[in-house]
């Protein structure tokens, strides 16, 4: 009863907290509404830590049902909550690093005159995640799906005045909608073949259904994946949603948010399982993303939108994993991730706010002996992602990679190519901001204890996160995967087969390659600080890969255009000279006829009478002849 | 008892306004309207499934004419609509300054009297007739009071409205002669019409409700007549009178000429979703924010057709459950519209702007409305379309994905409407005055409304349920 | 009795076709008169007692007085009226054959006129009529006055001259257009 | 007495006197038709009223019922009435176009 309580208001803090706050942010100071923020995300972290606490796994989870919501007929839709492995894992990431980055929003927001409203959404966004990630069924899950879109919507255009900032906005909901599309196809779709969307129940009876339908569902639940994570070809909305304040890049653009889609996938990992058609497409949809977005990554010159292409990439790994069949690797893929791309987000962010909002890194530099703890927070987030032996990036991504191996060794060329790109374009990162001579002219100082303080509790995660899954190669025994198995009835996750010199060898080959990147690196950038000239003036190829191989070029002109001119069109053609002409026709029916007979009308008594007379006659012959 | 009270209700009170045009019209409107809307509130209340019939009275027994008149679950529903949106839209004129107030408010209440004879009919012929008679004190609101060019405009929309009504009179004689002269709906669902006369009877039947709902060929009158009517007149087009296109389908033709639907199902639907989605697209790049009201309520509407016509348990009363969404939505949109129209003196959006930055509660009452309007979870309208696409899924997968394109269509428009308005650098130079109190009084009650029935939709789908199912178990028995 | 009839008869279908061909209006009014008086003669041969003297002192007495009166009043008494287009009078007299002929079908085939009550002599009394007038017909008769008052409104109303406001609507024809619309 | 007075009746057929108040309708209605002086045109209705009197007189002595008489003594009734308006209309039209000629009064045209 208390777990259903406190289960109940893991959602409910950060829901109450955005009511507050949104009807009283006249009156609110902005630290006063920071506070009040971060102790409701901070005090569903409380009660998330308290269910994991009392959690068995052992039981494989719980469903908590609060409210009736849709019953109609046979469909019993409840407003329920699940917890078990799964759902809690998501949690703890959702509350504990939503936690760090309101903290952090508290410095990073004070000056703007909007700060509540910004903690409002923000905790909505908190709510409406852990509707996506507790839901028991596709449809709560679903409230939390369209609710962080409309909260990603919300933030990314939250300084609303720019033009451009309000159609990255509005380019990333409509591309989350286009994703949506897919996800209530598969929920439409499951519900007439199981009769409930209940994950539970579903999950049960779907085991060892063999049935072509589950194609086209999982497939339907990918494009719902794609949008909401950013892959192939649905990702071109996150560079873009860099728009918002860095902290919501942080939370919703690298940590939680994005991940969505790896956590519906694995949810739904039954279904999945059952469609290895569909894994197939995941996988190579997952390689495609990682490389394409890591291509990208290595030329651009807007602090946050490297990170940003990094975070597309990063994802492309997590579904890599997910196409391999190897759901808990995914999972700890995404909370490595969420540690260390959080920790470079808002040291990136720390960054922009010691040079008063400078994001370009071509007028950063030697930033390193002004802000230090910056400084040392994004050296150690930077070696983390780069997967320097021993950091929770190493464990993660070369579990999948391992994984990888394991079915084709083309596919871990393939991944290692993309673990190079990433760390060179992260120490290219690295050394550009904070190497070399300062390039611009603001003065840079220290963020305040609230910034620093976030960054260094997940500086620690992102050392130390690979504990949570240590393979047995270190000797641990992969403690999430075991955690992970007791939420999805019926399957286990695959497991890695290789003996142990084989993977010792690929992580020597990994991290050889990756130590020659940095060295690389440092030479072009910490030395030199080489600065990449006007686009113009670049070979083809690699201007290609800076205009970000013209994806944005390639939609506008197949879709946003087309469309625009199809609207126009149809309105000034189709509907003003087409169908509005039709129904003038009738009026000009009626009126033509009334014109017509208009002329009997001559005005001539006579006539009218002689008409009379004749009516009389026509009536009685008709009555004559009818008897 | 309560049928008399809401038919004479409104009915008296009108007359009293427009023969005696009294200074106060307004507010005797406005409590005449809440009167009504007490007794539904009681009628709701007391209400325990099944067909209740208050009346059952001969009038002209010669043409099957007969004077009976209650409700089911779904006409419960109209009726409660009704009785929800006209305190609002009456109330809601408090902005709009008109010349012969006490004649334009009695109108409104006439409006209201034949909506509730409507959903209270029993009988095909008195349904008719009040379906005919709704459309006489509309005529006179949009002429006297309308905008540009409103005669031209208005004289379209009767006449095609009235060809609707011909076909649907046509029908309902076709009808009344099979039944021997007998005109109550029961009587006619009971009938059993060879398939092949069903075939074309359907459209003789389905026209009037097509051109009032509309469904893409026929909806050409209705951008313009939107956009021209006094605000409060849209209002009532778009939230109730439509409405009755919707319940026409379900009283009058599903249960009488079931074998015309099956065989026109499909290219109902077609028709209805290329209405959906031609709507959703012209709205886009409207430049003038009733337009896009009415381009958007079409695209809405082809939907709500689309759903009714899946023909199923879910589809129909999803369909009911997003009418009473819709004309929530609509209503919302509308004041937000006059709203900014009685700020800026135009409904042009090329000539708003910024205006988040002047208004910021405007800006957010505005933005949960919209909310409502693109459908996310937790707002009534996703109940809505949820069960709509439950109900479509089952015709057919592909029309189900073609239904919900208009989902995309509809934030691209919405969000880019949203934008044109409130964001973007400020552009009008003036300062404008934010939400006022009567702004919140009339938009906080709709948004709780809207979120309401989003979040616990139970009492109303409680009162869908059992007369779809009975219909839809009627029709399988035949 | 027939002999009778055959004579009321070919009197009022004369006078009634002099009513309708005679150029001088004096002269219809005549013949009207003569054929209202036949078909009193009619009712008394149908032993219509009050009626036939009602229908005398109205018609002849007071109506057709009337017309009198008004054509001399408007001086109308000279046979000054143009005939009408050849056309419209053979589709007169056509359309007249054609509505006897038709109405005259109708008794010779199918509609039925024969009684079923048997005779009463006395049903053309005054003492008859006058009952069943103010018993069963009292109200409509009672109603009737205000017919008569409102066509007593409606004459004064009509028949006075407008001094101040000449009636915009009708305004005087010009000699050409009159010649026009005459010929 | 009495039984002379019905053989009276009888002794002309009903269809006589209905085939004389078609032909007095025929011609009246002819008359309304052919001329165009109004009075006269006015005069033919009540030839055709009368026609209908007569008809009414005499189902009402061959079927023996007085309603029927009381009936043609309204009918007398609304022509007076109708016979003054009529006239008191030719009265203006004479004063305001100067003239009683129908072919003067088109101004109905649609």
């Amino acid at each position: 009863m208390t777990n259903d309580l406190l289960a109940a208001l893991v959602p409910a803090l950060p829901l109450l907290g955005a009511i507050i706050l949104a009807s009283l942010r006249r009156k609110l100071s902005a630290n006063v509404a920071g506070g009040l923020a971060t102790a409701m995300i901070a005090g569903a972290f409380v009660c998330s830590i308290l269910l994991f606490q009392s959690f068995d796994a052992a039981t494989g989870g719980r469903t908590v049902k609060l409210l009736d919501w849709i019953s109609i007929g046979s469909m019993e839709i409840p407003l329920a909550l699940r917890i078990d492995a799964l759902s809690l894992t998501m949690m703890l990431i959702v509350t504990g690093i939503g936690s760090l980055i309101h903290l952090y929003s508290i410095g990073y927001m004070h000056e703007d005159e909007r700060a509540p409203t910004f903690f409002a959404q923000l905790n909505l966004f908190s709510f409406a995640m852990l509707m996506l990630v507790m839901g028991s069924n596709f449809l709560i899950t679903f409230i939390g799906w369209e609710g962080v879109g409309l909260c990603s919507y919300l933030l990314i255009g939250f300084w609303y005045k720019t033009p451009e900032y309000n159609y990255a906005a509005r380019k990333a909901f409509v591309m989350n909608r286009i994703g949506d599309v897919g996800m209530v196809l598969a929920m439409v779709l499951l519900f007439q073949r199981f009769g409930t969307l209940e994950y539970a129940t579903i999950m049960n009876v779907a085991s060892g259904v063999n049935d072509p339908l589950m194609i086209a569902a999982t497939l339907f639940l990918f494009i719902g994946a794609t949008g909401k994570s950013a892959q192939l070809p649905l990702f071109t909305w996150l560079p873009d949603a860099m728009a918002g304040p860095t902290p919501v890049s942080a939370l919703i653009h690298a940590a939680t948010m994005v991940t969505a889609g790896i956590f519906l996938t694995v949810r739904s990992s039954v279904l999945f399982e059952l469609a290895p058609f569909t894994q197939d497409i995941i996988l190579w949809i997952g390689t495609a993303t990682a490389l394409i977005a890591a291509s990208i990554g290595l030329l651009q010159n807007d602090i946050k939108k490297v990170l940003a292409y990094s975070t597309v990439s990063q994802l492309g790994y997590m579904f890599v994993a997910l196409g391999l069949g190897s759901y808990s690797a995914a999972m700890f893929h995404v909370t490595t991730h969420a540690f260390f791309k959080a920790l470079l987000f808002l040291g990136a962010g720390s960054v922009i706010h010691a040079l008063g909002g400078e994001q370009d890194i071509r007028k950063m530099g030697g930033l390193k002996g002004h802000i230090k703890i910056t400084f040392f927070t994004f050296f150690i987030g930077t070696i983390a992602i780069a997967g320097l032996p021993l950091m929770s990036g190493f464990f993660s991504k070369d579990l999948i990679m391992a994984f990888a191996f394991q079915r084709s060794p083309v596919l871990f060329a393939l991944l290692l190519i993309g673990a190079l790109m990433t760390t060179f374009y992260m120490f290219r990162l690295l050394f550009l901001v904070f190497y070399g001579k300062y390039r611009g002219n603001a003065h840079p100082h220290e963020s305040p204890l609230t910034m620093t303080i976030p960054l260094m509790v997940l500086a620690v995660l992102s050392v130390v996160g690979g504990l949570l899954n240590l393979p047995h190669l270190f000797g641990g025994h992969e403690a999430m995967k075991h955690f992970l198995e007791t939420a999805a009835e019926g399957i286990r996750f695959e497991s890695l087969e290789l003996s142990h010199a084989t993977e010792w060898i690929l992580m020597g080959i990994t991290t050889t390659l990756v130590c020659v990147m940095i060295y690389i690196a440092y030479g072009r950038f910490a030395q030199k600080a080489t600065l990449e000239g006007r686009e113009a003036d670049m070979p083809f190829f690699k201007r290609l890969i800076a205009q970000r191989w013209r994806f944005d070029e390639l939609y506008r002109a197949l879709f946003e255009k087309p469309y625009g001119w199809l609207s126009t069109n149809l309105f000034s053609i189709a509907e003003q000279k087409v169908m509005v002409p039709i129904m003038n026709g009738v009026g000009e029916a009626a009126n033509s006829l009334g014109n017509a007979v208009r002329r009997v009308q001559t005005g001539n008594a006579s006539f009218h009478l002689l008409a009379m007379l004749g009516g009389l006659i026509v009536f009685l012959i008709i009555t004559l002849m009818s008897n | 008892m309560i049928a008399a009270l809401l038919l004479l209700i409104p009915f008296l009170t009108a007359l009293v306004l427009v023969s005696l045009r009294p200074a106060q019209a307004r507010p005797i409107a406005l409590v005449s309207s809440l009167a009504s809307l007490a007794v539904v509130l009681y009628a709701w209340i007391s209400y325990s499934g099944g067909t209740v019939i208050h009346y059952n009275l001969n009038w002209v027994d010669a043409w099957g004419l007969r004077f009976v008149v209650g409700y089911d679950g779904v006409g419960l529903l109209m009726v409660i609509l009704t009785a929800v949106v006209f305190p609002f839209i009456i109330g809601a004129g408090y902005g709009q300054q008109h010349d012969r107030q006490a004649t334009f408010n009695g109108l409104l209440l006439f409006t209201q009297a034949f909506l509730f004879l409507v959903f209270l009919a029993q009988n095909a012929l008195l349904f008719y007739i009040g379906y005919e008679l709704t459309l006489i004190p509309v005529f006179f609101l949009l002429l006297f009071w309308g905008g540009a060019d409103r005669r031209a405009i208005t004289v379209r929309f009767f006449i095609y409205t009235l060809v609707g009504g011909l076909s649907l009179l046509f029908g309902i004689v076709y009808l009344l002669i099979q039944s021997g002269g007998n005109g109550d709906f029961t009587a006619l669902t009971n009938l059993s019409i060879p398939a092949s006369t069903q075939v074309w009877l359907f459209w003789a039947l389905f026209l009037a409700f097509a051109i009032k709902l509309p469904i893409f060929p026929f909806h050409s009158w209705q951008p313009e007549t939107y956009y021209m009517a006094p605000l409060q007149g849209t209002m009532v087009l778009g939230a109730v009178m439509l409405k009755m296109g919707l319940y026409g389908v379900y009283k009058l033709v599903f249960p009488i000429v079931p074998a015309g639907v099956e065989h026109w199902q499909t290219t109902v639907i077609v028709l209805a979703l290329i209405g959906a989605v031609y709507g959703g697209v012209i709205a886009f790049r409207q430049s003038d924010f009733k337009r896009l009201v009415a381009f958007s309520s079409m695209s809405h509407v082809g939907v709500l057709c689309a759903g009714l016509f899946a023909w199923n348990a879910y589809g129909i009363s999803g369909s009911f459950y997003q009418a009473f969404a819709h004309a929530i939505l609509v209503l919302g949109m509308l004041y937000i519209v006059g709203a900014m129209q009685e700020r800026t003196g135009t409904t042009d959006m090329s000539a708003m702007g910024g205006l988040k930055g002047h208004a910021p509660r405007l800006a957010a009452l505005f933005l949960l409305v919209l909310v409502n309007a693109v459908a996310l979870p937790l707002t009534q309208s996703f109940v809505g379309e949820w069960l709509m696409f439950a109900g479509l899924w089952q015709v057919s997968g592909w029309l189900t994905f073609f239904a919900l394109t208009t989902i995309v269509i509809g934030a691209i428009y919405m969000l880019y409407g949203y934008q044109r308005v409130m964001l973007g650098p400020d552009r009008t130079n003036v300062t404008l005055a934010d939400a006022s109190v009567r702004d919140h009084i009339y938009l906080v009650p709709l948004i709780a409304v809207t979120l309401i029935l989003g979040v616990y939709p139970g009492p109303i789908l409680e009162l869908l349920d059992a007369p779809v199912q009975q219909l839809l178990s009627s029709l399988s028995v035949n | 009795m027939l002999a009778l009839f055959y004579l009321f008869a070919a009197i009022s279908v004369i006078s009634a076709l002099i009513v309708v061909s005679a150029r001088n209006p004096i002269n219809s009014v005549i013949a009207l008169i003569v054929c209202f008086l036949s078909i009193a003669g009619h009712y008394i041969l149908l032993n219509a007692q009050f009626l036939a003297m009602v229908h005398v002192i109205v018609y002849t007495g007071a109506i057709m007085v009337l017309f009198l009166f008004v054509i001399m009043l408007l001086n109308l008494n000279k046979a000054t009226e143009p005939m009408k287009s050849l056309g419209m009078r053979v589709a007169a007299i056509t359309g007249g054959g054609l509505l006897f002929i038709t109405l005259a079908a109708a008794i010779r085939h199918g509609v039925s006129i024969q009684s079923a009550n048997p005779f009463d002599a006395g049903i053309g009394l005054v003492r008859s009529v006058g009952h069943v007038l103010f018993t069963e017909f009292l109200l409509p008769f009672e109603v009737s006055s205000v017919l008569f008052l409102s066509a007593i409104v409606g004459v004064v109303m009509l028949a006075k001259k407008e001094k101040h406001q000449p009636n915009a609507s009708v305004e005087p024809l010009t000699e050409a257009e009159r010649a026009r619309r005459t010929a | 007495m009495e039984e002379g007075i019905i053989t009276a009746i009888r002794v002309v057929p009903l269809d006589h006197y209905v085939l004389l108040s078609f032909l007095l309708f025929s011609i009246g209605a002819a008359g309304v038709v052919f001329r165009r002086n109004t009075i006269i045109i006015l005069m033919c209705l009540e030839l055709m009223f009368n026609s209908v009197n007569l008809l009414l007189t005499a189902f009402s002595a061959h079927h023996s019922d007085p309603r029927a008489q009381v009936f043609v003594f309204f009918i007398m009734l609304v022509a007076a009435a109708e016979v003054t308006v009529g006239l008191s209309i030719l009265v203006m039209m004479k004063r305001n176009v100067d003239s009683v000629d129908v072919n003067q009064l088109n101004r109905l045209k649609g």
